[in-house]
């Protein structure tokens, strides 16, 4: 909670009840957070097709605004003047309900972020456990967008997708079970603020194996296997267009910003970093988008994987070691 | 002094017969050279035994085998001089028959199995004759039984030899059934069936009696005693190497050292003697008269059998003791020497049958010759071995005061004499009767060489009681019975009645002298004799018919009441069953229903009636 | 605490007693499991309020309801692959239609 | 007031808990009646957050929304038999059922509403993964390890079950 002893007090000369102030507070918080996913989210897409360019070595968006800045306006006003399509034969609540179930769980995860020291919306006792499980509803909302699409591709594609979240998020969680163990508790700020060193030099196979899960959790390249062109059109949003569509690119960013943000936030010391206090969600602000920039720079650079080569990897590979993991990190404990 | 080779006597032939077992099949004819060479194993440390014995030792190595309560039952190796001799002249005439058998058993299909029996008889026997308590005993005897019932059934393909197999097996049963509650009676009475403590033990006389009497009737059966001794002659139909060992060492000489062994039990009843004394005589008398009269080679001998175990027995029960193990003794050699030499002429002409063979002489020297040894020594001629045991318990009758004992003895020698020389005669004299043995040949070296050591035997081993000797035998196994004085008369009668024998077998079949029917065919005595006294007949009409009807009888009543009840029952069951399955819908949720209903009358139930609130 | 205890319980029981009637009632293999998992939940919230209102200090409850859900997920587990089973046998998830154990 | 917001709150979530729950069990779109399913959880989780239980709360999203709706999701997909299924059995048993069902509710409600609980006001513990986390090490290891025994074997027989019998 924001909240400061002087916010009570301020709420109690007033006469006013306390839950008032606090949904009030929660509810402009929750606003606050929700605008700045969607700046993020521009930023994220227009830096994405500006490293993609630059891999590739060529311009990128150049024409509208400076540098082409304003071209993710320009798209988005597009998405969103397109006609809404309906597939004939689609369940019509189902297909309406995925984007938002895909969205909405990515963007309430975010809740718990402590992007300062006292900079946080809800500081849950479950914080960690609350950032693993609610945006895993989100899967649900992949297979609604499938089966309401009624499109054999969307189906696989959904299909696919769900086998392959559910999958990573066995090792995704057993890899943060180190860290825990070292800070001693699931709430987010006390995990940061006992992280004096970074995680990831106590936790190397433990950030290795959360990152690579994490951008299968996110469907990011090499793990894009539901939306692969070439077999499945475009996966389970084969069929989504116009604000729908826009839903799932601002789901599925958000889910790479909170996938980044957890990453900060476990390993890379989260707010810390030299100057003073004020700076330090700038400081958390930087590791995140160095992470996204990882990511993204991943994203270009590799090739996909096949479907059964990712089970593998989960399976036999992330899994086993994020085990081990946690034994090490026992071992070295206990001795 | 220690004695621990003695487990070895009985272990290295149970070793040869797993052995046999696992391998005898694979092995084919090399599994001889196993269980002969375990016996003669055996046969050397029986030997020391003896050695150790006649040294003046006389222990006991004894192992706990299970203890059930306060009840002890030790395994254990009893070694004194009556055992030292049973063991040497098991091991031996085990090891001389093994040999013969590699001859006359040549190319069977199932040699291995038929060496693993030989051998594991053998060990049951030695087990039997090591025995210091009668647990151990008995599990023995019962060993030497399904042993002797294995070998006498070998060729089981044979119905007959099958049969024949069963009824030893039977009969015997039959007298184990005595033994069996001989022991019982003991255990209950003494608390123990250690032999040791028994024989120290005062019983009252009749109970001792009674006690003796069941215990004998476990060797009547063994020991083919009238009246139980049918079996035996039907035993012929297994292997005669078989018939050799079981005649003459092991199956039947167990009844004969059952009683020998518990002989203080015996004196503590003595009308149990009286009652062995009875049987024998009878025995010997009956047996003999039927030999008279039989035309299988073996089945002659096998009366013989009968007939000088009963000796044995008579001289047991007249209270010549050292004279009846001696027989035993000498009988073990020359019988083995005369089964022997009549599996040899048996696998020379093929048959069994005398009336078919004639002129062997000729043909089968060493045959020939170790035969009429054994003929002279079974015929009681001195100096040859039977003679000297014979007399012995024939003296042992006469000063013992069993006056018509006695008589019947001397007649039955005569009886023995003439049998056995009729065979001689027929068999080794005179034309061949049939030419189909005109291939008959001397056997091969092994068979004919334990015939050769057999008639060694069978011609000095009755010296070593003879009175030239200052009867050592009897000295040896009995110290306490002092050897009888000779007497001229019995001994004289004895050797009379034996050439008289011998001379009236050589009128009637040596020559042509006498007519060919003395005594008609028809003649109701002939008839009777030649008929085994219509002893088989006896126990198909007695015993087996009856036992027949009754179980058809039984059988009728299971079928039908008892049956009928079950069946019934059965039916009822089914018809109450077909009505209720009506219940079983095969859905879950109609269970799950009626068990909703069930929960919600429990609860409540329970909350009114058991007053919860 | 401005909730009576009894408000939960009547809830999970008026919950327990609908998942009870799709247990009983309903045909298809996979609306059972549904409402075998409705009646899971509902005892567990009965589980977890009795742990809040009788012994708050004591999280017994919460333990007992954490172990149902684990064994629910399991039971969703090899319920659902019973099912797949028979849907490959019969064609069918009707559980009427595999009354084989009648007689 | 704060006590007008929980009234609220607690009778919305009973009125949608009830509401999916009848909606499960009557819906003829199995992928219809899966999702009121995870409403359902849902409201449950938010029981379990009323009742001051966060981490059970968190547990049953977790488990129950991101685990259990999708395997059945999964199963309804497979069985290809989600639109229009029957739903009322062959079983000639409805009014019965329903009459009996009624009767256990009442008699449950009935007995929730006559007997005293004892109500104690102790104070709720304030860090409660720590202590169930202590617990399952503690008191309820048995209960712990033969647990995760069982999900070792419902996954193995899972497997076994579903597994399509490979023809050669």
């Amino acid at each position: 909670m924001l909240s400061s002893s002087s916010l009570l007090q301020f709420a109690s000369h007033n006469g006013m009840p306390i839950w008032v102030l606090n949904t009030s507070i929660a509810l402009i918080m929750s606003l606050v957070v929700f605008a700045l996913c969607g700046l993020g989210v521009l930023i994220l897409v227009y830096m994405e097709r500006k490293v993609a360019a630059d891999m590739q070595l060529r311009w990128g968006p150049m024409h509208v605004g400076w540098h082409g800045v304003l071209q993710l306006i320009a798209d988005s006003v597009k998405l969103l003047s397109k006609e809404d399509i309906f597939p004939r034969n689609a369940d019509r609540w189902i297909f309406r309900l995925a984007p938002v179930l895909v969205f909405l769980p990515a963007f309430i995860g975010l809740m718990v972020m402590p992007i300062g020291p006292h900079l946080v919306v809800q500081d849950l006792n479950v914080g960690l456990l609350y950032v693993l499980a609610v945006p895993a509803i989100g899967v649900a909302g992949v297979i609604m967008a499938g089966f309401g699409s009624y499109n054999k591709y969307a189906i696989l594609g959904s299909l696919r997708s769900a086998a392959q979240m559910v999958s990573y998020e066995v090792p995704r969680a057993l890899s943060i079970l180190g860290v825990v163990m070292i800070a001693g508790s699931a709430k987010l700020t006390a995990i940061v603020g006992t992280q004096h060193a970074w995680y990831i030099f106590l936790q190397p196979i433990g950030f290795v194996v959360f990152l690579v899960s994490t951008l299968a959790e996110t469907n990011r390249v090499p793990f894009d296997l539901p939306e692969t062109e070439s077999e499945l059109v475009n996966g389970y949003h084969t069929e989504y267009s116009g604000t729908r569509f826009l839903f799932f690119l601002f789901g599925e960013y958000i889910a790479l910003i909170a996938g980044s943000a957890l990453a900060v936030v476990l390993f890379l010391g989260g707010w810390h970093g030299p100057g003073p206090e004020f700076l330090a969600p700038v400081w958390f602000l930087i590791k995140m988008f160095a992470i996204i920039y990882l990511a993204m720079w991943i994203r270009w650079t590799l090739p996909r994987f096949r479907i059964d080569q990712v089970m593998d990897l989960g399976w036999k590979v992330l899994l086993p070691l994020a085990l081990l993991n946690v034994l090490i990190t026992g071992l070295i404990m206990v001795l | 002094m220690l004695a621990y080779y003695l487990p070895l006597i009985v272990l290295v032939p149970i070793l040869s017969f797993i052995t046999l077992v696992i391998f005898g099949k694979r092995w084919g004819g090399k599994s001889a050279y196993v269980s002969i060479a375990a016996v003669l194993i055996s046969l050397g440390l029986s030997i020391k035994a003896l050695i150790d014995v006649l040294g003046g030792l006389s222990t006991k190595v004894l192992f706990t085998w299970a203890s059930i309560g306060s009840f002890h039952i030790t395994f254990g190796f009893l070694l004194d001089p009556l055992s030292a001799m049973m063991l040497v002249v098991v091991t031996l005439v085990s090891a001389l028959v093994q040999i013969f058998s590699m001859g006359y058993m040549h190319g069977d299909k199932r040699y291995g199995w038929f060496y693993a029996c030989l051998s594991m008889f053998t060990a049951s026997m030695l087990l039997l004759v090591f025995a210091p308590n009668y647990v151990q005993m008995y599990m023995a005897w019962e060993g030497v039984g399904v042993f002797s019932y294995l070998l006498i059934g070998f060729w089981f393909e044979k119905r007959s030899a099958s049969q024949a197999a069963k009824k030893a097996f039977m009969v015997t049963r039959v007298g184990d059934l005595g033994f069996a509650i001989a022991l019982i009676l003991l255990y209950v009475h003494a608390g123990t069936l250690d032999m040791g403590k028994l024989f120290a033990m005062h019983f009252a006389p009749a109970l001792a009696a009674t006690i003796s009497i069941l215990m004998f009737f476990g060797a009547v059966g063994k020991s083919a005693q009238f009246p139980l001794h049918v079996w035996l002659p039907d035993a012929m139909e297994g292997p005669t190497p078989v018939s050799a060992l079981i005649h003459a060492a092991t199956m039947v000489a167990a009844g004969v050292y059952l009683v020998a062994r518990s002989y203080p039990l015996f004196e503590k009843g003595p009308a149990s003697l009286e009652f062995v004394a009875v049987i024998g005589t009878i025995t010997a008398f009956m047996a003999a008269t039927i030999a008279l009269t039989a035309t299988d080679i073996k089945k002659v001998l096998a009366y013989s059998t009968i007939s000088q175990l009963g000796y044995m027995m008579m001289g047991l029960g007249v209270g010549a003791f050292a004279a009846g193990a001696f027989h035993l003794f000498t009988h073990a050699f020359f019988k083995a020497l005369l089964f022997l030499g009549a599996g040899s002429v048996i696998h020379a002409v093929h048959s069994q049958e005398i009336f078919e063979m004639g002129g062997l002489w000729k043909k089968m020297k060493i045959t020939s010759i170790t035969f009429i040894i054994g003929g002279l020594a079974l015929a009681g001629v001195p100096p040859f071995a039977g003679f000297w045991s014979k007399d012995e318990i024939l003296l042992g009758a006469y000063t013992s005061g069993h006056t018509v004992i006695f008589w019947i003895g001397i007649l039955t020698a005569l009886l023995t004499a003439f049998y056995t020389f009729r065979l001689i005669f027929v068999v080794f004299f005179g034309q061949p009767r049939a030419d189909h043995h005109g291939h008959a040949h001397e056997s091969p070296a092994v068979m004919s060489i334990p015939l050769l050591i057999l008639g060694f035997f069978a011609l000095t081993a009755g010296l070593l009681g003879s009175p030239f000797m200052h009867n050592a035998f009897q000295g040896f196994i009995a110290p306490g019975h002092e050897a009888e004085a000779i007497n001229p008369l019995v001994m004289g009668l004895s050797v009379a009645v034996a050439l008289i024998g011998i001379t009236a077998a050589w009128l009637k079949y040596g020559t042509q002298l006498l007519p060919e029917n003395i005594i008609g065919k028809n003649n109701p005595v002939y008839k009777l004799v030649a008929n085994k006294y219509y002893m088989d007949e006896l126990y198909q009409y007695v015993l087996i018919t009856p036992t027949h009807v009754l179980a058809r009888f039984v059988l009728k009543f299971d079928q039908i009441v008892v049956d009928g009840i079950v069946n019934g029952v059965a039916k009822a069951t089914a018809a109450f069953g077909s009505g209720m399955k009506r219940l079983q819908t095969g859905y879950v949720q109609n269970y799950a229903l009626f068990m909703l209903v069930g929960l919600i009358i429990l609860i409540i139930w329970s909350f009114r009636f058991l007053g919860i609130h | 605490m401005v909730i009576p205890l009894s408000w939960y319980l009547i809830v999970s029981a008026i919950l327990f007693g609908i998942g009870l009637i799709g247990v009983l009632l309903r045909q298809n293999a996979v609306t059972i499991l549904f409402s075998v998992e409705i009646m899971l939940n509902a005892a567990n919230i009965n589980l977890v309020a009795f742990s809040r209102y009788v012994t708050p200090s004591v999280i017994s409850g919460q333990m007992f309801a954490l172990f149902v859900m684990a064994i629910a997920a399991s039971e969703v587990a090899v319920g659902l692959a019973i099912v797949l089973t028979i849907y490959r046998n019969v064609q069918s998830v009707d559980i009427d239609r595999i009354n084989i154990f009648k007689w | 007031m704060n006590d007008i917001i929980t009234y609220i709150i607690f009778f919305g979530l009973s009125a949608v808990a009830i509401i999916s729950a009848l909606a499960i069990i009557t819906r003829r779109n199995l992928f219809h009646a899966a999702m009121f399913l995870g409403l359902l959880m849902l409201v449950v989780a938010g029981f379990y957050f009323l009742l001051d239980a966060d981490l059970v709360g968190i547990m049953q999203v977790f488990v129950y929304v991101g685990g259990v709706i999708v395997v059945l999701l999964f199963g309804i997909m497979m069985t290809s038999q989600m639109t229009n299924v029957r739903m009322v059995s062959a079983i000639k048993q409805k009014v019965f059922t329903i009459l009996a069902v009624a009767g256990f509710v009442a008699l449950l409600v009935s007995v929730f509403t006559k007997v005293n609980l004892s109500v104690s006001n102790a104070a709720v513990p304030k860090d409660t993964t720590s202590l169930v986390g202590k617990l399952f090490m503690t008191n309820y290891i048995l209960p712990f390890e033969v647990m995760s025994v069982l999900l070792l074997a419902a996954l193995i027989g899972a497997i076994v079950i579903a597994r399509q019998e490979v023809k050669q």
